[in-house]
C-alpha cells in the first residue's frame, strides 16, 4: 500500500513564524534548536492574545457570561488534546505546567501506590525529566529503580527489557518515546506488550514523539502518556498527562487547592472526578487555550505531511553531515525522528554552539539534560541539530558549511 | 565567517597547543575548577615563592576557550607577585561587566572581551582564574 | 505625617485593557470579579506577543543569542519579583504555576523536614489553597493540623493564635495575608512576631494581599510569602514562592527533571543551587516575562496611588451597599482590601450573579474556595464583588441599583 | 433590566411559595439530589401505585431555579406512568443541548430553556430530574 503525501509548503509555513524573519549577528536566523522548544506560529500567539483582548476570566464556577465562555474554551481543549492522542475520553486528559510535572505527579501519586520491593524500569537514554522523579520516588519509598540498557545504535535493547521483566517485580515500565540526543523513536507497542505480559504498567515520555509522529495511545497500549506544549509549537507552562481512566481513579491527588476537591470541612476533604482531582488551582487558561490553538494548527496541516517532510530532511542532513570532516554522528537508531546529535574531533560541542551562533545558526550544545548517557557514550557534551515543521533543507546546507569553515578555521 | 573576531587567534593556536599544560614541579599551591553544566574542568597548579608565583601550570579539559584561558593564565601569572596575580583574577571577571575593568589587564588577557556579547561563554574563560583565586586563598591573607 | 497622594487616572487605566470595551448580553461589561482573577493591561498582553514574534528559545544552557536573550529576559524578572516584595535576594524567588502550586511546594517539601508531634495552624477562613495541602501533609505525615478561629467581624483572632501557640509544638503558621470572601487584610507582623515568639516559622498566602498593598516581607518578618500572577494582572500559569533563604537552603526539592539538578548519574543526583533546585523542567518562560511586564505596570501606578483608589472605592461601596433593601454585607474587618462579600434575604447568590450578569454586571457567587469558612458563617454561598485599579465608583453603584431592581423583582 | 426574559414569573413565584414541598404521605420511592459546587440539595419522595406516580413533593434548599424546577416537577408528573416521567425527565435534560428536544413537554417545563445562554445555571434546573431518575431506577425495569 502506498500513498502519495503532497509535502506541505514550507514557505507559506515559515511565514507564519514572525521570530523567523529575526536577525542573529546580523545573519539571517536559521534556527535548529526546536528540539529545546519549537517557535510559536501567528495562529498560536494570537489564540492568546485574544482570550486576555476579548474574552477572560477565572473558569469553573463562575455564573458570568465571561467565566462561561472561558471555561468552555478551556475545557475545549481537554477534547482537541484527547483526540490528538487518540484517548477514548477527554476526562483522561490532565493539564501540567509540563512534561517534567506530568512525570512528577506519576512520580507523586501512582509512585504512592508502589511497595517496598517493586521495581521501575527506566532506559540508559532518558531526559532527565524522567529519571530524577523516579530516583526521588526510590529515596523515599525504597523502590527499586532499574535502567533498561540501549544497544550501540541507540535504540532501546528490547531483548534486555524482556530478561529485566522477566524478575517478575516490576510495576511501571518508564521510558521516551523518542530520544532528545539521539533521535530514535522507540517502538511503544512493542514496550507495552512486554510489560503488559509481565503485568507491568507503561508510561511514555512523548515530549520529543508527538512533534514528530502521529501517537495514537490507544494504538501502542500505553497506560501513561506525557508531553509538553511548548515544543509543540504551542505555549510554555502547559503540558499533559493522559493515563487510563482506572489508573487516574486509584491514585490519590497531587497537589491540594481550589477546584480539586468535591467538598471540604477542617476535619476531611474529598476529591473531585478526574481529571479535577489532579488540577489542583488556577490552572494555565490562557496556556491551555493556545495548546488547543497549536493543535488545531498542527492538524491543519497533517502528520502524512509533517512525517514526509522531516523524512526528507531527515534523509538530506544524514547525506549532507558527514561531508563535514572529523564529524561523527551519535548514534544510528533504526526509525530517527528529526534530531541529530553530533561531535567533531578538536572541536568542543560548545565552541562549535558559539561560533554557529555566530553565523545566525542556532544549535545546542551540552548534555541535553540526559547526563547519564553521555557517560554511557563516553562523552561530557554533543552537538544537537533538530528540526521542526518550519526547517528548510537549505538550513541543513547552512550548518553544514559553517561546520566546515569552523574546522577549516580551528584546524 | 565571523569566527575571527570572536576567537582570536591566540586562542584557537593556544587552545590547540597550550604550552603550560602539565603538573609545575614542587607544587605548593593548586585548586581545581568544574563547571558541571559543561564538563569543563581545570587543575591547576604553582610553585609559589616568597610571595612570588614562580611557576603555573593546568590540566584542562574542556572547550577551547577554557583551555586557552588556563593556558594563558599559566603565562600571565609567572613571575607575579601573589597580590598581583589575585588583583589580575578580580579584572579579568570584572571586565566582562565593565568593559573599562579590562584596561589595566595586559593585552593577551584582552582578546576574552568578546565574550561579553556570549554570557553563557564567559564561564569558560573565567574558569581558570576562579581556580587560581582559591589556590591563592590562604597566601593571599 | 500625612502626604497628598494624587489619585489614578482611572480612566486612562481603563483605556489600557481592552477587555472592558467588550459588551456581555448587550451591555456594558461592569467587571467585579477580579479577586478571582484581573484583567490584563496591553503592557502584559504585548510582552508576552513580543517574546514569541521576535526573541524566544528555551533557556538555561543555550549558547545561542535567542536562547541568552531569553534567559536574561526571565531572570531579570526574578530580580523585579524580589524588588516588588522586598526580598532581601533575587535567588530566594522560585516560580510557580500560581499560588496553589507554591504553597504545596512548602507542604510537600518543608513538610517532609516535620516530625510527628509538631503541628501546623491555619485560620478558619483560609482558601482551599492554603488548608488542603496541609491537610494531606497530615494524612501522609501525622502531623497535627489546627485551626486558628476569626472573631465575630471576620478578622484574624490573634489571641487564639497566642494561645495555640503557647502549646509550644507549633512548627508553622500558614494564614491568608487578606481574605479572599471578608476581605480583612491580617496583621502579617503580629502573626510572624508571635510565631517567632515561639520558634514557629509563618508563611503568608498573598495571593489577594500584593494586588492591594505594598508588601514587603522584611517588614512583616515572614519565612514564607506566596502570590500569583493572574490576580495581579499579569498571566495565568504563573506564580511566586519566596522564602528566606537558609530554608530554601534545608528543603529537599519538590519535583526532579531537568535544569534543576548540579549532576546526574543513574545512582544518584545532586541537585542545583537555589532557586534553581526547585524549578524543574522548562518553566513558564513567556508567562515569566509577563508576570515582569505586570510587576513594571503596576510599580508605574505605585501603591500609594493603588491605595488611594481602592479606599476611595471601598469607603463609597460601604455607603452604597447597604442602601439595597435586604442586603447584609458579611464581616467588619478592621481594615478592608477591595472584596465585599454579601447576601441577601430571600435571595440566593447564585440567582443574584446570573440576574446580575444579565446585566453586564459579574461578580461571583459561592464559597469561594473557602467551604470551612462559609460553614463557620453558617452559609452555603455568597455573592462577592471585588475591585480592581481599573474599577470605578460607577461600577459599584451599577451593581447597587442592579440589584435594587433584582429585588423589586423578587420580593 | 432583563430578569424577566430569564426568569419567568412563574420560576419567581414557584421558587418563593412552593406549592409542592414537603414529603408525600405513604412513600414508595425517593431519591436526594446533591450539587456540592453551589450547595444546591433537591429530596424528592413519590408515590407510585401500579407504575404510575400518584403524587410527588419535594423539600429543596438552594437558588430560585432549583426550588421552582423542583416544585414544576412534581406538579408534572403527578398522574404520569413512570415511564412517561422518565421520557420526560431525559427530555428535559436533552432540551439544553438541542432546543427541538423540549418540544414535546409541557409548556411550563420549557420555560427552563433561556438557561442555555447560562450553561453553569443548568444543573440547578435539572437537579431534580436527576433525582427523579434516580427515584424510578428501580420500577423501571
Ligand atoms: C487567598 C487566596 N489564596 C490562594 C488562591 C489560589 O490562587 P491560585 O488559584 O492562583 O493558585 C486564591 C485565589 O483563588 C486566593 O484568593
Ligand atoms: C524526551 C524529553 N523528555 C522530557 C522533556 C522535558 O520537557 P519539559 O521541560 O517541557 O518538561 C524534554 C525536553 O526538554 C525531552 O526532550
Amino acid at each position: 500500500m502506498s500513498s502519495v503525501v503532497t509535502l506541505p509548503d514550507v514557505t507559506a509555513i515559515r511565514a507564519q513564524f514572525p521570530i523567523l524573519s529575526e536577525k542573529v549577528h546580523g545573519r539571517d536566523l536559521v534556527f535548529l534548536d526546536s528540539a529545546a522548544s519549537a517557535q510559536k506560529p501567528v495562529a498560536v500567539i494570537d489564540a492568546m492574545s485574544d482570550v486576555m483582548r476579548t474574552q477572560y476570566a477565572n473558569i469553573h464556577r463562575g455564573l458570568h457570561w465571561m467565566s462561561e465562555r472561558t471555561t468552555e474554551a478551556y475545557e475545549a481543549v481537554r477534547g482537541k488534546v484527547a483526540g490528538f492522542l487518540g484517548a477514548p475520553s477527554r476526562e483522561e486528559i490532565i493539564f501540567t505546567r509540563n512534561s517534567t510535572e506530568a512525570i512528577n505527579l506519576v512520580a507523586y501519586s501512582f509512585g504512592s501506590l508502589l511497595k517496598l520491593g517493586q521495581a521501575v524500569l527506566v532506559s540508559a537514554m532518558e531526559h532527565h525529566a524522567n529519571l530524577v522523579p523516579w530516583q526521588m520516588l526510590r529515596d523515599r519509598s525504597g523502590i527499586d529503580l532499574r535502567i533498561i540498557p540501549i544497544t550501540e545504535n541507540g535504540d532501546l535493547d528490547y531483548d534486555a527489557l524482556e530478561q529485566m521483566l522477566g524478575a517478575g517485580d516490576v510495576a511501571l515500565v518508564a521510558v521516551t518515546h523518542m530520544s532528545n540526543v539521539i533521535g530514535g523513536m522507540v517502538d511503544a507497542r512493542r514496550v507495552a506488550d512486554l510489560a503488559h505480559a509481565s503485568g507491568a504498567k507503561v508510561l511514555f515520555d512523548g515530549s520529543q514523539a508527538v512533534v514528530h509522529r502521529k501517537v495514537d495511545v490507544q494504538q501502542i497500549d500505553a497506560d501513561f502518556y506525557t508531553f509538553t506544549g511548548h515544543k509543540l509549537y504551542g505555549p510554555t507552562g502547559i503540558g499533559v498527562l493522559w493515563a487510563r481512566r482506572e489508573l487516574l481513579e486509584a491514585m490519590p491527588p497531587f497537589m491540594g487547592g481550589g477546584d480539586m476537591i468535591s467538598t471540604v470541612t477542617f476535619e476531611k476533604s474529598t476529591w473531585a472526578p478526574v481529571p479535577h482531582k489532579f488540577e489542583a488551582g488556577t490552572p494555565a487558561i490562557v496556556e491551555t487555550i493556545g495548546l488547543g490553538a497549536a493543535i488545531d494548527w498542527v492538524e491543519s496541516i497533517g502528520f502524512d505531511a509533517i512525517t514526509a517532510h522531516e523524512k526528507q530532511l531527515v534523509d538530506h542532513a544524514a547525506r549532507v553531515l558527514p561531508e563535514v570532516p572529523g564529524l561523527r554522528v551519535i548514534g544510528n537508531p533504526e526509525d530517527r525522528g528529526g534530531v541529530f546529535s553530533f561531535v567533531m574531533k578538536d572541536i568542543h560541542p560548545h565552541d562549535m554552539a558559539t561560533l554557529l551562533d555566530r553565523n545566525g545558526v542556532a544549535i545546542r550544545a551540552g548534555h541535553h539534560c540526559a547526563e547519564p548517557l553521555m557517560q554511557h557514550l563516553g562523552l561530557t557534551a554533543t552537538a544537537r541539530a533538530s528540526f521542526a515543521i518550519y526547517t528548510t533543507e537549505a538550513e541543513v546546507d547552512a550548518l553544514v558549511s559553517a561546520l566546515i569553515r569552523i574546522r577549516d578555521f580551528f584546524v | 565567517m565571523e569566527v575571527e573576531d570572536l576567537y582570536n587567534s591566540m586562542i584557537v593556536s593556544r587552545s590547540r597547543a597550550p604550552e603550560f599544560s602539565g603538573v609545575v614541579a614542587d607544587e605548593t599551591n593548586h585548586a581545581e575548577g568544574n563547571n558541571p553544566l559543561c564538563g569543563d574542568r581545570v587543575r591547576l597548579t604553582l610553585r609559589c615563592e616568597d610571595g612570588l608565583i614562580a611557576e603555573a601550570a593546568h590540566q584542562t579539559r574542556g572547550c577551547a576557550i577554557c583551555i586557552a584561558s588556563a593556558d594563558i593564565l599559566a603565562e600571565a601569572v609567572a613571575g607575579q607577585a601573589v597580590r598581583n596575580a589575585l588583583q589580575m583574577a578580580d579584572q579579568f571577571v570584572l571586565m566582562f561587566e565593565n568593559e573599562d575593568a579590562g584596561g589595566v589587564l595586559p593585552g593577551n588577557l584582552q582578546i576574552f572581551l568578546p565574550l561579553r556579547q556570549h554570557r553563557a561563554r564567559i564561564r569558560c574563560a573565567t574558569l581558570p582564574w576562579i581556580a587560581l583565586k582559591e589556590a591563592l586563598a590562604h597566601d593571599a591573607e
